[in-house]
């Protein structure tokens, strides 16, 4: 009887975190409509529901209800199981993550070690759903899709590592229990901008979306996918953006922590905190995604290798430092700030020297004068 | 280097992709099968020939004044210079005088025309970049001045309104104002593209000496246009051979430096402003009078031949006619800017990544309507 | 680095500004009085027939041959109230080959024809826009209500045909 | 008529060249002594009509001489007059600035040409499409694949001769 209870248990928690994870999705996706419309001077969805907001519902039942095209040519094992490959982590890494103070599914002292772990698994999917939907562009997108998010592992995990460092503990709850003085962006702003570049880069968003770049390869892995098996890989996406913008608020924004907030309250406020910090976030990766262009896979990949594993390692020196000699807290945030702002410097330094090269003469031929116009 | 040695040493197999002619960023029906090793491009092979609608075998069978309508579906972004160019063209044939105030609003409607290529060269440029926010403000600009066409010409796009021996009608009373309005209007979208995707750091990586064309290569192709002006070659047929009344405007030609997509792109972004300077000009210089010489509906122009130049937004556009002095033209011939211009695409591909040869495909600004006529 | 952080500002400052859009089915962009629709047929209310006569000239002229004309006698002429001798027995445009050129309306010597301002006219057929000489007189007539046009030119009355 | 009558006259005034087409005239007999060369003028244009066989090594001479370098070719044409076929060239000199058509018959039944896409790469496409549409032979083009049209069509859409499809009403 008592394992009745438990399975009933389990299977209904799974249930809920699904129904959850998918509700979120759903507003993620009117989220960013609404926003990239009001970014490009549209109003996005308007007709379905007040405002549109019914409308990521009435896409999810159009793509329910669609037909699913098979091309004659797939490997069809591999074909149905890499939606899940790719689907199933991303749900998997959300039994760990807290939304508030205690309220999670499992509080795990590994925490943070099994959601890199998992997170990594989605690769697999997208390679498989490359390669078994024999499409040419869709083999390109898998293999970019490989390429891209392995190297951007590295210093993903190297910021994490830092975090981990200060909090003494991959414990998420733990993570953010410590950040009651001062949140962790302050002490490493290096690292919160590494750890948000590689994120996005991971979940494959722009400036980093090479993979299923629509104006080259058509959408990359996903591209003979339609109907309910292309909705998984799409949902999967929006809950890696979730779980990445999560996460950069557990990380360095201090959780559902928010200063002056105390006692039994923070259980129950801090859902909301938490919920508004992680918005927060998700609408700056929509931000970029209005603004940026999109970078080439080997611009993508040095900078990945030549950028941002250095400067992690850097985070890494500089945070093992911090802990070894006691520095204070003010100290370790100055020199971040130093190495993110000189960094800066060099880079846009580097850009002003060649800066005469951008620019485009006017030529006028009877007074044949020419005046620059860049 | 030992890039190359590894390269040689690993036993790889190139893969033909298929790119078009439905892909999204090939700009119509143009379609590239590419040798790809990698990402790297090995061979190009561009095909083309989908929209093959004959426009020139129908000229032979159509009345000079029907013509106006199939150049008006030649390049159908700058239908208005191709009607200007025909209608010049049968214009020149019989030795006709087009009135001064037809000859300025034909002025003005063709940079207006001009400019909405341009803008919408600069949005979707964007799009094949991978940012998708730069198309909505140009559509948006673009939009303002496919509102005042169809004030003045009745029509979005195909506008037939250039006719011969002038234009239709009269603008409206209100022309004059909502020019200017506009004038402001596009300079503001303008400074936002610019902004916006000019300078970006990711943008100038993608673009700046990617699909280089060196003016030697450039000539030889017969490049026009700003893909030509591009490479460093000044050659603009409004300043060179002028025609119709561009020598009585004071405007700049932009020149790029070094060929690449950068510098096309940014050629088209400054002959936005040069284009809209012609327009303040001759807006300031709008005279009164009649807009068309009267000609008779049949036109019979004398025998013989003719060549005539304009400058397109993509190019040059040449028009060669030959009349036998009957109703119909005895042999049209255009020559299609986008289509000398598509001819580098071969050489430009190779040795590229396949993410740049999107790049170099849009930098081109090639209209299918026109390379397959 | 100052490049990215421009476009940002841009996308920023452009997101509170007010849309430009139109919802569409709900909103309609004002049409412009010369805008060009497809051609229709005017109603002359004076003496309640068209003024069509049938006389062939822009089926004749038409780029991409997409009217057909007939003409017949006209009953009202015996009757002595229409000047016209002639009148438009049937008239066919096909809207989805007419290219909207304004050539009709060019060469017509008596009004009849006129670039209306209809331009929604999605079907469900192919063919469906095939339309005879009644809905082509309705269309006219709600353009003419719409925008109470008159006739340009004093129509060369009684010549029932024309001269090319 | 009265238009046309004026028109008419116009042809009839001899001198519509500009000055640089006028300077190019004086100077082509010379450059072009090796050939058979009729120059004439048409509108403001200067016509060149060579032999087929001529064309190509004159074409260089006119791209290589430092008072022609015709280095642009503006245009590819051909032109059916039912008896023969003349292939038109249009070309344009970007440093002189100047423009020269130079005409060459060839008969309908075996038209057959050197190429010039070793002078002007950009004579590539226009052969080829030449070719589509006219069955113009280019010998020395480096292939004469179908552009315009598919693979294994019939008959030459260009010609006058071609038998257009009948028109149907869908």
């Amino acid at each position: 009887m008592s394992l009745i209870i438990d399975v009933g248990m389990r299977i209904s928690l799974i249930l809920g975190l699904l129904t959850g994870l998918s509700v979120v999705v759903l507003s993620l996706v009117w989220v960013e409509r609404k926003f990239l419309g009001r970014i490009q001077m549209r109003m996005g969805p308007m007709v379905v529901g007040p405002y549109g907001l019914l409308q990521p519902v009435a896409d999810a039942i159009k793509l329910v209800a669609k037909e699913d095209l098979l091309s004659p040519w797939v490997d069809r094992i591999v074909y149905w199981v890499a939606p899940l490959a790719v689907f199933i982590p991303s749900f998997m890494i959300w039994v760990t993550i807290p939304i508030s103070r205690d309220i999670v599914i499992r509080n795990m002292d590994m925490g943070l070690f099994y959601i890199i772990a998992f997170s990594v698994l989605s690769i697999v999917g997208l390679v498989a759903a490359g390669w078994a939907s024999s499409n040419k562009y869709a083999v390109l997108g898998g293999f970019r899709a490989a390429a891209q998010l392995i190297s951007y592992e590295i210093p993903l995990i190297m910021a994490v590592l830092g975090v981990a460092m200060l909090a003494q503990s991959l414990n998420l709850q733990e993570i953010v229990n410590q950040q009651d003085t001062y949140v962790y962006a302050l002490v490493q702003p290096l690292g919160l901008l590494i750890f948000f570049i590689a994120g996005l880069a991971e979940i494959g968003r722009t400036p980093f979306d090479i993979h299923p770049a629509e104006s080259e390869v058509v959408g990359g892995p996903f591209v003979e996918y339609s109907g309910a098996h292309w909705s998984i890989f799409f949902l999967a996406e929006y809950i890696n953006t979730f779980a990445i913008a999560a996460l950069t608020v557990l990380l360095f924004l201090g959780g559902w922590l928010l200063p002056g907030l105390s006692g039994g309250a923070i259980t129950t406020v801090g859902i909301f905190v938490f919920f508004a910090k992680t918005y927060l976030v998700i609408l700056v990766i929509f931000w970029f995604r209005g603004t940026y262009p999109r970078l080439r896979i080997d611009q993508l990949m040095s900078f990945g290798w030549k950028m941002l594993v250095p400067l992690s390692f850097i985070n890494i020196i500089l945070t093992g430092c911090y802990m070894f000699y006691g520095w204070p807290a003010w100290l370790m945030s100055i020199i971040s700030v130093t190495i993110l702002v000189s960094v800066f410097w060099l880079v846009s330094k580097r850009m002003n020297n060649t800066k005469k090269e951008y620019t485009v003469h006017i030529y006028k031929p009877e007074s044949s004068e020419v005046k620059n116009a860049g | 280097m030992v890039d190359q040695d590894i390269n040689k040493k690993l036993d790889t197999v190139q893969m033909m992709v298929n790119m078009g002619p439905q892909h999204p960023s090939t700009h119509g029906v143009f379609r590239m099968v590419l040798a790809v090793d990698g990402e790297r491009i090995v061979d190009v092979e561009p095909h083309i020939g989908y929209l093959h609608r004959g426009s020139e075998k129908l000229c032979e069978g159509e009345i000079y004044v029907q013509i106006v309508t199939l150049f008006d579906r030649l390049d159908y972004l700058s239908n208005l210079n191709n009607e200007m160019v025909f209608c010049r063209a049968v214009e020149k044939l019989m030795d006709l005088e087009v009135p001064e105030r037809a000859e300025y609003i034909r002025v003005i409607l063709c940079e207006l025309n001009r400019v909405a290529s341009h803008l919408l060269f600069i949005g979707t440029f964007g799009l094949d970049v991978g940012a998708m926010t730069p198309s909505m403000y140009m559509f948006r600009d673009r939009e303002k001045i496919q509102s005042l066409f169809e004030a003045v010409t009745g029509a979005r796009m195909m506008h037939n309104y250039i006719r011969i021996g002038g234009i239709k009608n009269d603008v409206p009373e209100d022309f004059d104002q909502r020019m200017r309005s506009l004038i402001v209007e596009l300079k503001k979208g303008l400074e936002e593209a610019d902004k916006l995707l000019s300078f970006n750091e990711i943008f100038l990586a993608r673009t700046k000496n990617i699909g280089t064309m060196s003016a030697k290569m450039a000539i030889e192709y017969g490049v026009s246009g700003p893909s030509l002006r591009a490479s460093g070659v000044p050659i603009d047929i409004r300043k060179d051979h002028p025609y119709s009344i561009y020598d009585r405007f004071d405007f700049g030609i932009p020149i790029g430096e070094v060929g690449d997509c950068w510098d096309r792109y940014y050629v088209r972004l400054e002959e936005v402003r040069q284009s809209i300077s012609i327009m303040e000009q001759a807006l300031d210089q709008l005279p009164d009078g009649d807009t068309i010489t009267p000609t008779r509906f049949l036109l019979r122009p004398p025998k013989g031949e003719v060549y005539v130049r304009g400058e397109n937004p993509r190019g040059e556009i040449g028009v060669y006619m030959i009349s036998d002095g009957t109703d119909k033209p005895y042999r049209v011939k255009v020559r299609p800017p986008s289509f000398c211009n598509l001819m580098t695409i071969k050489d430009l591909l190779i040795d590229t990544y396949i993410a740049d040869a999107v790049v170099i495909l849009g930098s081109l600004d090639i209209v299918l309507g026109e390379v397959d006529r | 680095m100052l490049g990215n952080l421009k476009g940002l500002l841009v996308t920023l400052s452009t997101m509170l500004r007010k849309p430009v859009t139109y919802q569409y089915p709900k909103e309609h962009k004002p049409i412009e009085s010369r805008y060009m629709g497809f051609p229709v047929l005017m109603w002359d209310s004076q003496i309640s027939e068209p003024y069509c006569t049938g006389c062939m000239v822009c089926v004749r002229y038409c780029p991409t041959q997409c009217m057909t004309a007939v003409m017949k006698d006209n009953p009202l002429h015996a009757e002595g109230v229409s000047k016209r001798r002639k009148i438009v027995d049937s008239f066919e445009i096909n809207f989805g080959r007419c290219i909207v050129c304004g050539i009709c309306v060019d060469v017509c010597n008596f009004d009849a024809i006129e670039m209306s301002h209809e331009h929604e006219l999605s079907k469900y057929a192919r063919n469906d826009n095939r339309s005879d000489l009644t809905r082509l007189l309705e269309m006219g007539r709600n353009y003419q209500e719409e925008t109470g046009w008159e006739p340009k030119t004093n129509a060369k009355e009684s010549e029932g045909e024309a001269s090319s | 008529m009265a238009e046309k009558d004026k028109a008419e006259e116009a042809i009839e005034s001899p001198n519509r060249l500009d000055a640089k087409s006028i300077a190019l005239q004086t100077i082509l007999p010379s450059t072009l002594s090796d050939f058979e060369v009729a120059i004439d003028t048409e509108f403001d244009l200067l016509v060149a009509t060579v032999t087929p066989e001529d064309l190509k090594p004159m074409c260089l001479v006119l791209r290589d001489n430092n008072e022609t370098t015709f280095d642009y070719l503006l245009l590819l044409c051909v032109v059916d007059y039912e008896d023969y076929l003349q292939v038109v060239y249009h070309l344009y000199s970007t440093t002189l600035k100047h423009t020269l058509v130079i005409k060459t018959n060839v008969s309908p039944e075996e038209p057959s040409l050197d190429s010039v896409t070793s002078v002007w790469k950009g004579a590539d496409w226009y052969e080829r499409e030449a070719h589509d549409l006219f069955g113009v032979l280019f010998s020395g083009h480096p292939s004469l694949s179908p552009l315009l049209l598919y693979e294994g069509f019939e008959g030459f859409p260009g010609r006058r001769s071609y038998e257009m499809p009948e028109y149907k009403e869908w």
